[in-house]
């Protein structure tokens, strides 16, 4: 028999104001199985704990209800209170009535009511409980990062300098992600390459660092300290070890038709490529759906043309499997569709480009050698519209409701770079509102109207045109309240950006919670923003919601500290309240393993001695450190064998019948 | 028959699942037969309704494998039982036997037809045969009521077909769902006055439990003390609602709709209707699915899709209160 | 009966389904509006217009009698605000007060097009049929 | 003249939460202080998934007016899965009990996420309200338990 003591707290006022405590305890000492009960103001101070401590003690209390605030607020103070005092920490059970009772009710009589029931209810379960021990798993001292952007780069760097083995798949040829697409950087307008590149070969470097291009993951099992995770490093059809990165083989082969995706399209690549001079490694892939061997199994240029002997059609996918402690997302963005948005000729004229376009022009890398033109006929532009707001703050299924963030601040930096080049060409921006909150961020967009001459018209820009050669802006100027129809050169939309599309499979594998926009859910908005509420999970980057390149860095090495911190540890503590199944009852019919989000549910054939009966029969077992305790596969049992260790069916149905008394 | 005693005698199998004749003429039951010599008492008839199926829990147990005989029908339960790991198909012998349909003793006698001695079929007619001289019924008409939709005369799992051809007769006849179309159209307040008078006839013998072949725990949760709910005795209406409805759930989405929870009925409650109301709500929400037809899908209730209805599709097409 | 701006802008949401509280003040309404010159308020200025219940205002306004109802504003508007139902409900306001419409009710199926927004033949009667 | 007192009817409201989800939902309709009717008394469950068609039973069977079950939205469970089972398991119960003639309106599931506090307090306030409107639960009352 249970011998229950029950604490009631004021919490100040903040209970006493609407609950009697007094008739609470009162109620509360009169149920089957308490012999303790009292109330104090402030349970969770530490005069109130020692409170709890000494009635443990004095009156060999086997378990405790404490009638307080929620669970999710102070159940674990209360449970280490009853740890101190000798008793299991699960034999816990917290009647909240603060946040479900004093708070949201104003009648003393009617809540008063309610926290002796929910008293009652929390009596009736703990009288169920049993002690339970929290078990420990290892941690495996090593992390995966997926996304070889900047997010990627900077959380790898700073967990390998903390001293632990970081991994980083990137699913395309190359690390260097988004950024190593841009030209320049606001505000201080770096050269995006001249800092990224030093940062990919310290990566390349570092002795601690291991990186799969070309490679996805495939499959995520496990949990946190110890995942396992399948990489498919796609076949290169180049062997890595061999190649010198010569680049001969990308000259001399003949298909050359092929969009280069690294320049979004402007221009076409070879099919075996880097995408970049600065690639990471620098080694080639084999684009095998453009390749002609492969296509039409004749032509092989690139292999004869190749003094190292790398090129190796035969390759084949490979599957790497791995360990890792902890895993940091980092899958970055992509621009979103413009096929929606007819009216600004998007997809009709070659002269309506996005910024990340513009990006790719203006790059002396890029498929104009860095000389501003229009991709129609080549001609240097003489005025240039820039439309903000191109599928951002947009209610509708078009576009995306939230601010993408970066765009004021790109548009200003373009507006600028070109105003400084190309001192004719008149800039005009359309813009919604400047949204520049940043350091040095307002002083970068006023000095592109002051001193650069960029011509900002508040109004969303209605329609884009071809007229002739010309482009037709229609807007508004909605400070002077006038039409404003101009003619000009080029327009480049402020595409919203969307998280990488790849990124709802990743979240899927991960068990990691994704929202309505796809980015990555934090587990507290405010408080542990690069955690998911997946434990080992991080989050670095855009993959979590809009940001620069220097919060993306921010945010990089903040995920990196999580990580470093969780490595750091031999051992965690398991959550205790697992599903169990009872051998006896069991079917072995596989319903609860089905259902098992974590593969912690496997059958086996055991000899099992059912009253005296000795069989081997086919049974469920729980790995309870792979099991996170959802309960999922207690209901798919029918014969209810699987339970949920401290929410067991009876402890639930008690509860249920104490509020229904 | 033969053929039964042939794989018993070249030791294929060491034991037959049939059916032998019950003391009335009418009322064979499951039986093995362990030797050529006992199949003598073997019989197959329009009453042997039985689903053999769930027997093979117990018979993949014992030594050596096990002859069974299978009515179309009896295979998807067959089906389930292997996706369920519950049975061994390697240890089973089937033998698909044709099926004309199975018959109603009820129906007969409800025609005012008494003190049956035995009962042939001759054509579309039964000869019966009782103790006040021979009467005829036509054989339609004491169909079961499972049989009047029958699923289709196809064995989905067999050794060997006898009296039964490959692919024969597809397709299901007549319309299931008809009266639980029609419990549906009621107002709540006469669904309720239906399933109190019907449920009010139950007097817990399990015999429904213990025929059903999805109903194969080990030990039923109604006699476990894991959710306190152990409790036979026939308290009031709302208990045995408890039970069925729970019986029901449990078998949602594994129910062939076999029949046989009704066909066993001691009160005659039309048990089916509850298991069918399931199987109609999943084909309606889930997609079509008939548990048994294969045996490695997901069934329903462990399955999911992102865009599944909402709970409140139950109030949004309903709506009648 | 006479209302108070207050009352009429009121009426003015309720008739056209328009939450203006939703405009986040872009303006491509008026910068997709075709008849945008011919107009003394504004296609976006509709819409803070009935926020600020400056209903006189529009009721004397010519911009009624000028939109077309083509329903670009309605199209493009990224926040899903309508301004051209807004303009309409001005427009009923207006009718209402003068007393009788142009059309009998009767009539209005009749003239229907499956490909045509209802609104635009019902509105173009009502402005041009006097 | 003697004013006979009237029997106010206060329904037994049980309302399943999942703890990540709907319970912390209703910590913070708690801390917001957005009032609701003390009918309601929540039972905390790791996740929607966790609750068994037999508690909701057992529940009505016990003399609840009501029962809801509140868990993550979908694509939001802690767990991944769990609220796609719930939805599918409570859309099968709550068409048994309907078919069985138990008013629709006593059995609800409705997503609340940790962020909706107002959701939470106007959800419970609208399922309180349907209730009275449906007034006590004779249908599914356990007569045996009230007799005494």
């Amino acid at each position: 028999m249970q011998r229950i003591g029950v604490f009631v707290c004021h919490c100040g006022t903040n209970i006493a104001a609407t609950v009697d405590v007094a008739r609470v305890v009162e109620a509360a000492a009169k149920e089957p199985g308490v012999v303790h009960a009292e109330d104090y103001q402030y349970m969770c101070s530490e005069a109130g704990q020692l409170k709890i401590r000494e009635a443990i003690k004095e009156k060999n209390l086997t378990g405790i209800v404490v009638c307080s605030c929620s669970p999710r607020m102070h159940e674990n103070t209360f449970r280490q209170a009853a740890e101190r005092a000798g008793i299991n920490p699960y034999m816990v059970e917290i009647a909240n009535i603060r946040e479900h009772c004093s708070w949201i009710h104003k009648d003393i009589e009617e809540a008063t009511e309610k926290a002796v029931i929910l008293a009652r209810a929390a009596i009736a379960k703990v009288t169920l409980n049993a002690p339970l021990q929290a078990g420990t798993s290892r941690v495996v001292k090593r992390a995966l990062v997926i996304g070889g952007g900047i997010a990627g780069i900077q959380t790898a760097l700073d967990i390998a300098d903390a001293g632990y083995e970081v991994d980083i798949v990137e699913k395309t040829p190359s690390i260097g992600g988004r950024m190593s697409q841009l030209d320049k950087t606001f505000p201080t307008l770096d050269c995006s390459a001249c800092i990224l590149t030093p940062k990919m070969v310290e990566a390349a470097a570092h002795d601690k660092i291991t990186i799969y291009t070309y490679s996805e993951v495939e499959k995520v099992s496990g949990f946190v300290g110890d995942f396992q995770v399948d990489i498919r490093k796609k076949a290169r059809s180049v062997d890595m070890s061999k190649c010198t990165g010569c680049g001969v083989c990308q000259e001399k082969c003949p298909s050359k038709k092929t969009p280069n995706e690294f320049n979004r399209g402007l221009n076409n690549r070879s099919a075996i490529y880097t995408p970049f001079a600065q690639a990471i490694p620098n080694v080639p892939v084999i684009d095998r759906e453009s390749c002609i061997k492969f296509k039409t199994g004749k032509c092989g240029v690139c292999a004869k043309v190749c003094q190292a002997g790398a090129i190796d059609y035969e390759q084949k996918d490979e599957i790497v499997t791995q360990n890792y402690g902890a895993i940091v997302v980092a899958t970055g963005f992509d621009t979103i569709k413009l096929d929606k948005f007819d009216e600004y000729s998007y997809s009709t004229s070659p002269d309506v480009i996005t910024s990340l376009e513009l990006e790719r022009i203006m790059n002396a890398a890029g498929p104009t050698k860095g000389h501003l033109e229009r991709m129609s006929d080549h001609k240097a532009p003489k005025s240039m519209v820039f439309i903000q707001c191109v599928g951002s703050r947009c209610a509708d299924k078009r576009g995306k409701s939230y601010c993408s963030k970066i765009c004021c601040m790109y548009t200003a930096k373009h507006a600028m770079l070109i105003r400084d080049k190309y001192p004719d060409v008149e800039v005009t921006v359309f813009y919604i509102d400047v949204r520049t909150p940043g350091k040095n961020f307002d002083e970068f967009y006023r000095r592109a109207v002051e001193e650069y001459g960029v011509n900002y018209i508040k109004g969303q820009v209605g329609k884009v045109a071809e007229k002739g050669d010309k482009l037709l802006v229609q807007g508004v100027d909605l400070i002077d309240n006038k039409r404003i129809l101009m003619e000009t050169d080029m327009v480049v939309l402020a595409t919203a950006i969307e998280p990488n599309p790849d990124v709802r499979k990743i979240a899927t594998m991960l068990t990691a919670s994704i929202d309505t926009n796809n980015f990555l859910t934090e587990s507290h908005a405010k408080l542990r923003p690069v955690e998911s509420p997946t434990a080992g999970i991080f989050l670095s980057g855009v993959c979590q919601g809009p940001k620069d390149i220097p919060e993306t860095v921010a945010q990089a090495g903040a995920a990196a500290v999580k990580v470093v911190g969780l490595l750091a540890k031999d051992h965690l503590v398991t959550n205790p309240c697992v599903a169990k199944s009872d051998e006896l009852l069991c079917n072995g019919c596989s319903s609860c393993e089905k259902v098992c989000p974590y593969g912690a549910i496997s059958y086996e054939e055991r000899e099992v001695n059912d009253h005296g009966i000795r069989e081997t029969r086919r049974v469920a077992n729980v790995n309870s450190a792979l099991c996170q305790g959802c309960g999922a596969c207690t209901v798919a049992c029918p014969s209810g064998a699987m339970d949920l260790q401290g929410f067991s069916n009876r402890q639930i149905l008690a509860e249920v019948d104490a509020i229904c008394k | 028959m033969e053929r039964a005693k042939e794989l018993l005698t070249d030791g294929t199998v060491v034991r037959v699942l049939g059916w032998k004749q019950g003391d009335l003429g009418y009322n064979p039951e499951p039986a093995y037969f362990n030797s050529p010599e006992e199949l003598a008492d073997f019989v197959y008839d329009g009453f042997c309704g039985a689903n053999l199926s769930k027997y093979m829990i117990q018979a993949g147990k014992m030594e050596r494998n096990t002859l069974v005989f299978l009515k179309p029908c009896d295979t998807y339960s067959f089906n389930q039982l292997i996706k369920e790991h519950r049975v061994n198909r390697e240890k089973t012998y089937i033998i698909g036997v044709g099926c004309k349909g199975t018959l109603d003793i009820d129906k007969i006698k409800n025609a005012g037809i008494k003190g049956i001695e035995s009962i042939s079929q001759d054509g579309d007619m039964l000869k019966i045969q009782t103790i006040y001289g021979e009467k005829e019924f036509p054989f339609d008409d004491a169909l079961l009521e499972r049989c009047t939709v029958c699923k289709g005369k196809t064995h989905l799992v067999y050794d060997e077909l006898i009296g039964a051809q490959e692919g024969e007769e597809a397709g299901p006849k007549g319309n299931r769902f008809e009266m639980v179309e029609k419990l549906e159209a009621m107002m709540p307040k006469e669904r309720f006055a239906f399933w109190q008078n019907e449920l009010s006839k139950c007097i817990r013998c399990n015999a429904c439990r213990n025929a059903c072949p999805a109903c194969s725990c080990l030990k039923c949760v109604f006699d476990s003390n894991k959710f306190d709910s152990a409790q036979k005795a026939n308290v009031d209406t709302f208990e045995e609602q408890m039970f069925h409805v729970i019986r029901a759930f449990h078998v949602a989405g594994r129910c062939t709709d076999c029949g046989e929870c009704s066909r066993v009925c001691p009160q005659g409650i039309p048990l089916h209707l509850l298991n069918r109301k399931f199987i109609k709500d999943i084909n309606e929400f889930y997609g079509p699915y008939q548990a048994g037809e294969d045996t490695d899908s997901r069934a329903p209730l462990t399955d999911y899709m992102f865009e599944d209805v909402e709970p409140s599709v139950v109030t949004e097409r309903g709506g009648k209160h | 009966m006479h209302r108070t701006e207050q009352e009429q802008a009121e009426l003015i949401k309720e008739i056209s389904g328009v939450n203006t509280k939703k405009c986040m003040k872009c303006g491509k309404c008026s910068a997709s509006c075709p008849a945008y010159e011919e107009m003394d308020i504004r296609p976006h200025q509709f819409v803070s217009y009935v926020q600020n219940a400056d209903v006189k205002a529009l009721l004397e306004s010519k911009s009624i009698w000028k939109c077309l109802s083509c329903f670009a504003c309605v199209e493009r508007c990224p926040r899903d605000v309508k301004p051209a139902k807004l303009i309409e409900a001005v427009r009923l306001m207006v009718i209402r007060e003068r007393g009788g419409n142009y059309l009998t009710p009767g009539e209005v199926p009749e003239l229907l097009d499956e490909e045509l927004p209802q609104q635009l033949l019902a509105s173009a009667f009502r402005k041009y049929s006097k | 003249m003697q004013v006979e007192k009237t029997q106010v009817f206060r329904p037994k409201i049980v309302a399943f939460c999942c703890n990540w989800c709907s319970y912390a939902g209703a910590d913070l309709a708690g801390s917001s202080r957005l009032a609701y009717p003390a009918d309601v008394k929540i039972i905390r469950v790791p996740c929607s998934c966790r609750v068994n068609p037999m508690f909701i039973l057992r529940a009505f069977q016990r003399g609840a007016d009501g029962v809801i079950l509140c868990g993550c939205h979908p694509g939001d469970c802690h767990y991944t899965t769990g609220n796609y089972y719930a939805r599918r398991r409570m859309t099968l119960l709550f068409s048994m009990l309907d078919y069985l003639g138990v008013e629709n309106g006593r059995t609800r599931v409705e997503w609340v996420s940790a962020a909706e506090g107002v959701k939470f307090s106007t959800t419970m306030n609208e399922f309180v309200a349907k209730i009275h409107s449906l007034g006590e639960n004779v249908r599914l009352g356990d007569l045996r338990c009230k007799n005494d």
